[in-house]
């Protein structure tokens, strides 16, 4: 779907500042706001460079009230303009919460059509930096049980960017949670190796262009026959060294979009393995896995060979300094296999 | 701290908990009500600094005295056409409003809110806005619509929720939505109309519009967090919106007190974001229309954002599920100092010569008679108490999303094998 | 558990008052704070009288702002008082959403316990009355995803008030979510019926004094084999009702808290009976019933005969005429027990 | 509307972004930033209604003259033994900043935050308010925690997360929580402590107890919601608290105009709630002691909240992670004209005789010394980036309720399980 074939090497901010920036250059309703995305170019530099380009109307700090960031928003995708409001991390999304689920999500369905909010709102999400409880957070889960918004996760540079220009472009708000820890390299979760930066990697090859990757299409990352796993995000990289590490033959199903939900290509892969295993890093009571779970036994029951197991984040908040006892990394995920594979 | 260690001898705090004048069984007096004469307050300049006329904030600007006539730098000159027209728009709101609340005890749907005694805050707004500024309005604002001549059947096609509802029967009663009215969708959560309102108006100032925004939200609202949000942004960005704050002094069983009316009046919060600020008398629909449209020449002039308090009065219950005689003096109402905005208008215009008693009469029954018949030609599009059919039940699954994705789609035909399955 | 014998017919909003009125007299620090909850007594009247005995300072009105009114009741908290904030409408405590989930519920862990915020939340939830979308929704399962937070839903006049004396006297917060619908009667879910009254029913029957439900424990409303269905708050009724009608030998679970679970009796009755039903009124997608469905999966996987099914609210708002085709109702239950027994 | 049916000619509207006046590069000039004398503003009586002191919150209260010498109404007076015992705190918090600030850069620990040139803010409230008196600090008040005496070894070992540390590692650095010296739990989300003192401070004025409450936020944080319902709480109830609003001119990158210092002063929001409203030099630790005091005074005799905004600079960066000098021009720190609250105290102090440049050194030399001994105590329990276990795996699942549930229970020992499997 790209018009423009010139690649370069991106990190996953990068690829998230081009999609602005190619968005920005295309449609002059595109506008970016947000706590230090102006002049500053955001705490993780993913609006560098924009305000210069595209002028302080375009691109503009705001004063620091979240419900504020995305009110204003949606009178403004009222108005007919398609902002991109960042919210600083996720875990400060709670203020904005009603603003997002009794307005941004419910616009268009209580004006019969007649107004809708074209939001797309950034935020960084999830652990692994120490961050500590508020700097770590993965609400996720939260805005999938809310009708009239889409949910986006990006798990690579090249998906970031498609996947953010599709999210732009979609008339309804979406959720556009970004992955920081691995905004800088792939991470297969053992904290104590040296990082890996994107350049090895596949999906860090970007073009510079427009191209766009659908909202409600999964990726399989890796096709197999041994069982399913369906994850996203950060965890898309843990998983996959994992199974590489044990050798495993797993399919593994990167969601991209958690709603719309590609169940096709789910039920497909469970329907074929008989075997299923769910991985996020969010906590676990009510997470988007139990959404999954429940998904997949209803319509795979009689094809499942063992029980679906879910491997999550613990149900506390996460604890800054026992950070890694808490992400559910390569350990966690591999008793997990064990069990599933185990008869 | 050694200075500190020994706990000194204290008086012992305690808790100011607000309590109304008046409770019911109450007879009720005014007198302490400070209403100062009308054409009393200056007019500042359209470029005036806000923090140059903050006594604004503190005053009433009024434009009709005791006879009738209107005084003072305020008085907005208006032809007598206009006048009658802004008249009329006033007393159909109220008979619409008597209509529909009658609808509602009938059965004929489920809820309504009438705006009685605060008729001049929405209809002067009307007139002082141009037809396509957005109006970003809560509950009590449906002058504005009257005002703006929308079609009556289609207000209550959206209160009975029947067939012709633009809306599809999605929202409560009285939760409009009339672009092609400049107005926005109404929602049920207090107050986060004002942060979208301030949005539009800066989205219309970064496109180099000339459109501006307005919005309305009662005493009560002004404590949420959203009314913080929206001021902070207009001030930071000064964008051109009207804050309206209809102070009609009862948020359901709530004084005003509650939302801080002890303490100051709610134009001094635009003091406190240094916008400029007017209290305004609500029931004086000259005073409205004045100050609206100096607001609004401010605003699209780029002097910036004005917050409005109107001060009036809810002469009936918060809603058709209140009972206000439950927790207020029942002669609060016909008691209210600064009268009824119909009857003052009307004597203005009869002061004028414009205007008697015979016209009102029968003006009062031509609008019930329009009223009504529009009642009746909305009733034939169904009422909510005629059941559930007045929309296809897929209705119910359009517009979650622009495209219906794969999971409404499933829930949808699961819903219409249930209703056959109900032999419906 | 009951310290006071005397009986008395009372509806679900007698009771709650009830609980307050008798919390509030054994213990000084008990506080009532709310939106019209005063002079007035609450639009629902449940604080009715409440302050005309005890007094102004210690249950008044409070402004319109739910962030407020929820953060001053942690500060009250964190004093030592036990602070009963009401939410007006549960569909109104989103603007409360950061107060509850990075505040209250958070206080004791990132103080190590120094720190307490001992709040009862109590709001009223969920549809059949016509309230439209803003005043219908069923928004426990956002609570179920917090670490934190225990969130209790009674059924009946009797468990509300030993529900919620067991709310008030724990020293974590609770959200106490009272089944509007059920306030004046319990409800079958036949719309175009006469509507009853708790006075026939047997739970309408409450003690006059202290007694409390301890939270964490469900209610088997109905044993039976022929298969478990899990359900709490309006949706006991219907599916006891729906039930009885088709005559099947169900074993019917009231969970009354949802955090923490009964997972013991949940995972013993289907392990008996071999097969599930979900039942809620809020909307599907991550729900509390896809918690409750991967549970049961984990669980009871090699127990199960047939697909656990959930029965819930549909993925839009709450639509206002088509309420009742919205509601999960008696046909929509009797659709999954069919599915759910065929073989 | 009829008469508005046609479009007037109208001009564009434009939208005001605000920028700061200095970028990097940019040389400084602060000529036009009024600042008023030393000793000029009144000190109301104590029980003197808000509104009869607005002034109060546009200008500045500033004791120390540019020689060092406290002047006018509201100097407080302090004995010199007081004097150079907040000296000493304010150059033990400098150094403690100054210590943490070189460990994170060492790896010992993820973050660190200073408060750099505004000790003064948070020195002075805790001699002005009495020990009991309870805090609710955001993440730059750490002064107020080792006024009171607090143990540094305890605040480090928060910061290291390591054995010693009261809150088990579950914290991130700098989010300390004090009971034992009335210091509140910090959040990592901004302004929701501002409710919350207003809470505690009702709850003390409901029992009749004597404690009042004191919080703080950043100029920035006031955009926040939260910060709105607590001033309308304090207002509506008369709470018995003080809010200070720090204003430090930046909030990360972001310079004060956005959160709308180009409109008004932030004092000013006092204003617009009828509240009591100070604007204090925060560089001056007299003036906040003596606003502080008369604030706590007001609130201890039932006067109710005031709001005080403290204005200061931020003279280092945001936290570790942060860079200033993209964003602000690097003359800003040096130039700002009201000067640095430690060099200004001790100025006073040697003018009063009371004080020399060799105490001085020898008091840095000593105090360096004793953060460095404190330090070493602290680091002995461990440090950050010595791996996971400074806490038991299990505490992880503690003080998530009171009583650890089965879920928990289960996610414990899966947890234990893997960290056996991990050959941990
Ligand atoms: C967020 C939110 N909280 C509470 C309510 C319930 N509620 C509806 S109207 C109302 C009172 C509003 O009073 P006011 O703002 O003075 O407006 P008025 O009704 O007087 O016009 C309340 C509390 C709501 N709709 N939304
Ligand atoms: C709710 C919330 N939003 C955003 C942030 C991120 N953040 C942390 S500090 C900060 C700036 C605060 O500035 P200010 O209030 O002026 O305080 P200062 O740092 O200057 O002391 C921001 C945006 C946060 N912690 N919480
Ligand atoms: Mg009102
Ligand atoms: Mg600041």
């Amino acid at each position: 779907m790209s018009d423009e074939t010139v690649n370069t090497r991106m990190n996953m901010i990068q690829a998230i500042n081009s999609a602005m920036d190619v968005m920005m250059e295309r449609d002059p309703d595109v506008i970016v706001m947000g706590e230090d995305v102006g002049f500053f170019g955001g705490v993780f530099r993913a609006t560098a460079g924009l305000q210069k380009k595209y002028g302080k109307t375009r691109v503009f700090d705001t004063p620091i009230t979240e419900c504020g960031i995305i009110g204003v928003a949606v009178g403004m995708g009222a108005y007919g303009l398609r902002p991109v409001p960042e919210i600083q991390f996720a875990d400060y999304i709670y203020p904005a919460l009603d603003q997002l689920v009794s307005e941004a999500a419910r616009l268009r369905y209580r004006s019969g059509g007649e107004f809708t909010a074209p939001l797309t709102v950034r935020s960084p999400f999830g652990g692994g930096i120490f961050g500590g409880q508020t700097h770590s957070q993965s609400p996720e889960g939260i805005f999938t049980h809310v009708s009239g918004v889409k949910t986006v996760i990006p798990s690579t540079p090249y998906d970031a960017k498609g996947l953010l220009i599709a999210a732009i472009e979609d008339n309804d708000p979406v959720i556009f949670f970004e992955p920081k820890r691995i905004y800088n390299g792939p991470f297969d979760g053992r904290y104590d190796k040296p990082a890996r930066n994107w350049s090895a990697h596949p999906a860090g090859e970007v073009p510079e262009g427009y191209y766009r990757i659908p909202l409600g299409k999964a990726n399989i990352v890796r096709e197999g026959e041994a069982l399913t796993v369906l994850c996203y995000g950060t965890m898309v990289h843990v998983v996959e060294a994992t199974i590489e590490g044990l050798g495993i033959d797993a399919e593994i199903v990167d969601l991209r979009t958690l709603v719309p939900l590609d169940i096709e290509t789910i039920e497909a892969s469970v329907k074929k393995t008989g075997r299923c295993l769910i991985v996020h890093e969010a906590t676990r009571t009510s997470g988007f896995g139990a959404e999954l779970s429940a998904l997949v036994q209803e319509r795979c029951f009689y094809h499942l060979e063992a029980p679906i197991e879910r491997v999550t984040g613990f149900d506390t908040p996460y604890p800054h300094s026992l950070e890694w006892a808490y992400f559910p990394g390569p350990v966690r995920i591999t008793e997990a296999l064990k069990k599933i594979l185990k008869d | 701290m050694a200075q500190n260690e020994g706990r000194r001898n204290l008086r012992s705090l305690e808790l100011h908990v607000p309590e109304p004048k008046f409770r019911p069984g109450d007879s009720v007096d005014y007198s302490d009500l400070v209403i100062p004469p009308a054409g009393s307050a200056p007019r500042p300049d359209i470029d005036a600094r806000p923090d140059s006329f903050h006594e604004l904030a503190y005053s009433l600007v009024r434009v009709l005295d005791e006879k009738g006539n209107a005084v003072g730098p305020w008085a907005p000159r208006l032809a007598p056409d206009l006048l009658r027209e802004m008249l009329r728009n006033m007393a159909l709101t109220r008979a619409f409003d008597e209509r529909m609340f009658r609808a509602q005890r009938q059965g004929k749907t489920s809820f309504y809110m009438k705006c009685t005694g605060e008729e001049a805050v929405a209809v002067a707004a009307a007139y002082a806005l141009d037809r396509d500024d957005m109006c970003f309005p809560a509950y009590r604002q449906q002058g504005l619509l009257i005002s703006r001549g929308w079609s009556l059947v289609d207000m209550m096609n959206q209160i009975y929720s029947n067939k012709g509802d633009r809306l599809k029967g999605k929202q409560l009663p009285i939760m409009y939505s009339v672009k092609d009215a400049g107005f926005f969708s109404i929602s049920g959560n207090l107050t986060t109309q004002y942060p979208q309102a301030v949005g539009w108006a800066m989205a219309s100032a970064a496109k180099g519009d000339t459109r501006i925004a307005a919005t309305w939200c009662g005493e009560g609202s002004t404590a949420e967090g959203d009314f913080h949000s929206a001021c902070t942004f207009a001030s930071v960005y000064r964008a051109p919106v009207i804050l309206n704050v209809v102070n009609n002094q009862w948020a359901i069983s709530s004084f005003s007190g509650f939302a801080g009316a002890e303490s100051t009046t709610f134009a001094a919060r635009a003091v406190g974001y240094g916008i400029a600020g007017l209290r305004v008398d609500g029931n004086d629909i000259l005073a409205v229309y004045a100050a609206t449209e100096w607001a609004a020449e401010r605003a699209r002039t780029n002097q910036g954002p004005t917050l409005i308090e109107h001060f009036t009065y809810r002469a009936e219950g918060h809603s058709t599920s209140d009972d206000p005689s439950q927790y207020r003096s029942a002669d609060e109402s016909s008691e209210w100092p600064l009268g009824d905005p119909i009857a003052r208008l009307k004597q203005h215009l009869v002061a004028l010569g414009e205007w008697d008693e015979e016209r009102h009469a029968a003006m009062d029954l031509e609008l019930a008679e329009t009223v009504k018949a529009a009642a009746k030609e909305s009733e034939k599009n169904g009422i909510l108490g005629h059941g559930l059919n007045n929309h296809p039940f897929e209705s119910m699954f359009e517009d979650v999303f622009e495209e219906m994705p794969w999971h409404l789609r499933e829930q949808c035909a699961q819903m219409l094998e249930e209703q056959k399955a109900a032999g419906l």
